[in-house]
């Protein structure tokens, strides 16, 4: 656990929102999409990481903004889909980007695993180690 | 040998980045009819794509942020998404006439129509993406573009009057019939060639995908100072060779055969067989380079995970958009479109979408959370601020002098 | 800034027109004058580049299938130079001359350039060599035509 | 509630003063333990700027290069630091806090 990271206070809209998250191993789970606030709790916290359009939609101006949601909410298989959800507290170090522990990358969900198993890992040579 | 490799990312951004098909047919079309009056456009070029791209150098090897990253960070997801929207459109512009590019040199070599090799082009291009390493790639484009040293050759051997070509470049005017609107339009092109953003995508994303650190940034300036300059060199002498066999006969370039005239003209045979070789490796590089790019943005706007260095499984969505992207710019060459006038277009836009591209990475440079202590110091942000004005005034003027002069006309 | 000049004073002419109602012959004519000087500029580089090509493979410092690909543009880009001024602007009594000297000096041009891609796919260099100099001849004509065009009003 | 819903809101005083509107939410990781034995992440107070368009590209901090600084500090006119304890109502439409601007100080870092 990186001490910097918790003894200095973070702007979340500057140092959190919007940045990368990697796993430990460094793969790219996603972008800090949004935070989710919990005021009812003393202190009030910032509990967990939100990811994904349900996430990100409602940030874009007006239309755009539904369309992404209500397009995502349509292919989505269950009825009223939530943005996908990282406690704040798998978060284990924050540089310049947010580094969680035991994070699925996208890549294996959602449209990421779609493409994956349908299209890209299909091709031959999509397990070979190209570095 | 890393270090040996690691300084062909320099020379490939450069030559493959630097000199591509933009960079070929802009000069040589402002060479046979400005000669040399706009070179000092082209060497302001030269020092911003050496600004831009150093800090962007700077920041991914300190911070590991690439540039479209520090792009959303920055400026947030709406801006950043007319950021994205703009450059990713002109990259996928700069990908097909770089495809267009590398068939064309096939109908060069071969007399056949440059439409037949579009389709094998683009498989080639993308079996090279898929299975070459990313070093691997780099080196073999890298050395193979230095061919293009043949037009400087030649400008030598053409034992050119030095001092008049000296005096065109001070006098920096429309010459002949041309006007100043026009002068103006091909200034915006031909800084738009010089300073693509897909080159810093492409330079700051190399970055990451060869896990540069601290220790290889004195490396990576190495490579921007040597081998943009380089490439600068290369398209002034194609401008030069250009001014020297064209203007005097009033002729003007529209095709890439008559861009590599002068050197079959100057150097015989074996001087067209480099240059011919030598334009298809820029080409060749640079579309790999803007193929990539086109991934980079996109994957880097949404945090999904890119990049070569992970097996293409792990990387699905970045992989389907570069084939994605690949395929669109061929069905555009195969609807007949001029690749060279699509050329003269991507430079164009390349100048437009700039600002939204470079705005964010000169705040980023001065952040000491990205930078370390390699933030700008007074000169990197003098010549950043000059360089974010001089942008900024290309971006806006750009479509206006399009439309005055239709385009060059 | 000649262009400029040129656009502003079509835009007050063409004012004049509306204002005064009548076609007078000076629109069209500058339109022919324009075309005439614009086209003639640009056969010339077709002719200049087939005389640059022609030299250099004839002088063996190119292949017979590179200089096929830059011969064959020339043609192409010619035929669509003549085609397109002869399709565009009808001519006004007074630039009825310039009109008709500068349609026969295009397709006289773009004749002699499918002579000498002929010439050149047959690898025939005795006709290329004769037809040479007279492609040097047409350009040095068309570019006298386009001083002409460009200082006739 | 979501962090981007509280951005931008309006800050009003008690007295229906307008204050500004919030730019940043300022955190600090040293709330109760979680269940994974990490602190969990309290917030501190909003930052709230006066300006209406003002977006602070991190320069409510940063320093260089001093242009864009001067720029973003002119649109912000105010930069002022709210503590959480003065914090009254919260909704996406609306925050009104306890104390009136005059007594806040100025956003340092």
């Amino acid at each position: 656990m990186n001490d910097a990271a918790n003894d200095q206070s973070l702007h979340a809209n500057l140092e959190l929102l919007d940045h990368q998250i990697v796993t430990l191993e460094g793969r790219m789970v996603g972008k800090v999409d949004d935070l989710e606030i919990d005021l009812t709790s003393d202190p009030p916290i910032v509990g967990a990481i939100l990811m994904g359009p349900q996430a990100r939609g409602p940030r874009y101006p007006g239309l755009l903004g539904r369309f992404v949601v209500s397009v995502h909410k349509r292919m989505h298989e269950d009825p009223d889909p939530q943005p996908y959800r990282i406690p704040a507290s798998s978060i284990t170090d924050i540089t310049t980007a947010v580094e969680v522990a035991r994070e699925v990358p996208e890549s294996e969900r959602g449209l990421g695993l779609w493409v994956r198993e349908q299209f890209i890992g299909r091709i031959p040579g999509s397990s070979h180690e190209t570095e | 040998m890393k270090k040996l490799f690691a300084f062909t990312l320099g020379v490939l951004t450069a030559i493959g980045g630097f000199v591509d098909i933009g960079d070929l047919v802009t000069n040589a079309l402002v060479g046979a009819r400005f000669g040399l009056h706009l070179v000092l456009i082209t060497l302001l070029g030269i020092i911003g794509i050496c600004v831009y791209a150093e800090m962007s150098g700077r920041v991914v090897a300190t911070s590991g942020r690439p540039t479209f990253d520090i792009i959303r960070e920055r400026l947030g997801p709406r801006t950043g998404f007319v950021a994205l929207i703009g450059s990713f459109l002109v990259t996928a512009l700069t990908l097909t006439a770089e495809l267009g590019g590398v068939s064309l040199t096939f109908e060069l070599a071969t007399g056949l129509n440059y439409m037949l090799f579009v389709p094998f082009v683009l498989v080639v291009v993308w079996l090279v993406l898929w299975r070459v390493k990313f070093t691997t790639m780099e080196n073999v484009f890298g050395l193979l573009g230095l061919f293009l040293i043949v037009y400087a050759v030649a400008v030598w051997q053409a034992h050119p009057d030095w001092g008049s070509l000296a005096h065109q470049v001070t006098q920096p005017r429309p010459i002949g019939q041309e006007t100043w609107p026009t002068y103006w339009y091909y200034a915006i092109a031909l800084f738009g060639a010089a300073l693509t953003p897909y080159e810093v995508f492409f330079f700051s994303s190399g970055g990451v995908e060869e896990h540069w650190t601290r220790r290889d940034l004195k490396e990576a300036r190495v490579n921007v100072f040597i081998g943009f300059p380089l490439g600068g060199i290369l398209s002034i002498s194609i401008a030069a060779i250009c001014a020297l066999i064209y203007l005097p006969r009033g002729i003007e370039v529209s095709t890439l055969g008559q861009t590599v005239l002068p050197i079959a003209f100057q150097l015989g045979q074996l001087g067209l067989i480099v240059v011919i070789l030598g334009i298809f490796a820029a080409t060749f590089g640079a579309a790999l380079e803007t193929a990539l790019s086109a991934g980079y943005t996109i994957a880097q706007y949404f945090g999904w995970q890119w990049g070569k260095y992970v097996r293409p499984r792990e990387a699905p969505r970045f992989h389907a958009l570069i084939i994605f992207t690949l395929i669109a710019g061929a069905m555009i060459l195969l609807t007949t479109v001029d690749p060279v006038k699509v050329t003269e277009y991507s430079v164009v836009f390349s100048a437009v979408a700039l600002p939204l591209t470079y705005f964010p990475i000169l705040v980023v440079a001065n952040d000491r959370r990205y930078a370390g202590n390699y933030v700008n110091g007074w000169f990197s942000n003098t010549l950043g601020l000059i360089f974010l004005a001089i942008i900024v005034v290309a971006s806006v003027a750009a479509i206006p002098l399009m439309i005055w002069t239709r385009a060059g006309q | 800034m000649a262009e400029l000049r040129r656009t502003t004073a079509a835009a007050a002419a063409l004012l004049a027109v509306v204002l005064t109602g009548c076609a007078g012959p000076t629109i069209r004519d500058q339109a022919v004058y324009n075309q005439a000087d614009k086209s003639a500029n640009a056969m010339v580089s077709e002719l200049r580049t087939v005389l640059v090509a022609t030299k250099t493979q004839l002088a063996n410092r190119s292949w017979w299938r590179y200089a096929d690909v830059v011969v064959t543009d020339s043609e192409t880009a010619a035929t669509s130079i003549q085609s397109a001024f002869t399709s565009r602007q009808p001519p006004s009594r007074s630039s009825n001359r310039i009109y008709a000297d500068t349609s026969t000096a295009l397709s006289d041009a773009a004749e002699l350039i499918t002579q000498m891609r002929v010439a050149l796919r047959q690898r025939d260099v005795t006709t290329m060599e004769k037809l040479r100099p007279e492609i040097a001849k047409a350009a040095t004509d068309l570019e006298s035509l386009e001083t002409r065009a460009r200082t006739q009003p | 509630m979501r962090l981007s819903e509280l951005l931008g809101t309006e800050v009003h005083d008690q007295g229906g003063v307008r204050v500004g509107r919030v730019a940043d939410v300022m955190v600090l990781r040293d709330g109760p333990l979680d269940e994974n034995g990490r602190p969990a992440f309290r917030i501190l107070g909003l930052v709230v700027v006066e300006g209406r368009h003002a977006r602070l590209l991190g320069y409510e901090k940063e320093r260089r290069p001093a242009v864009f600084r001067w720029v973003v500090r002119r649109m912000a006119k105010e930069i002022l630091d709210v503590p959480w304890e003065h914090v009254r109502s919260v909704t996406p439409e609306l925050v009104t806090i306890g104390v009136d601007a005059a007594r806040l100080e100025a956003h340092a870092h």
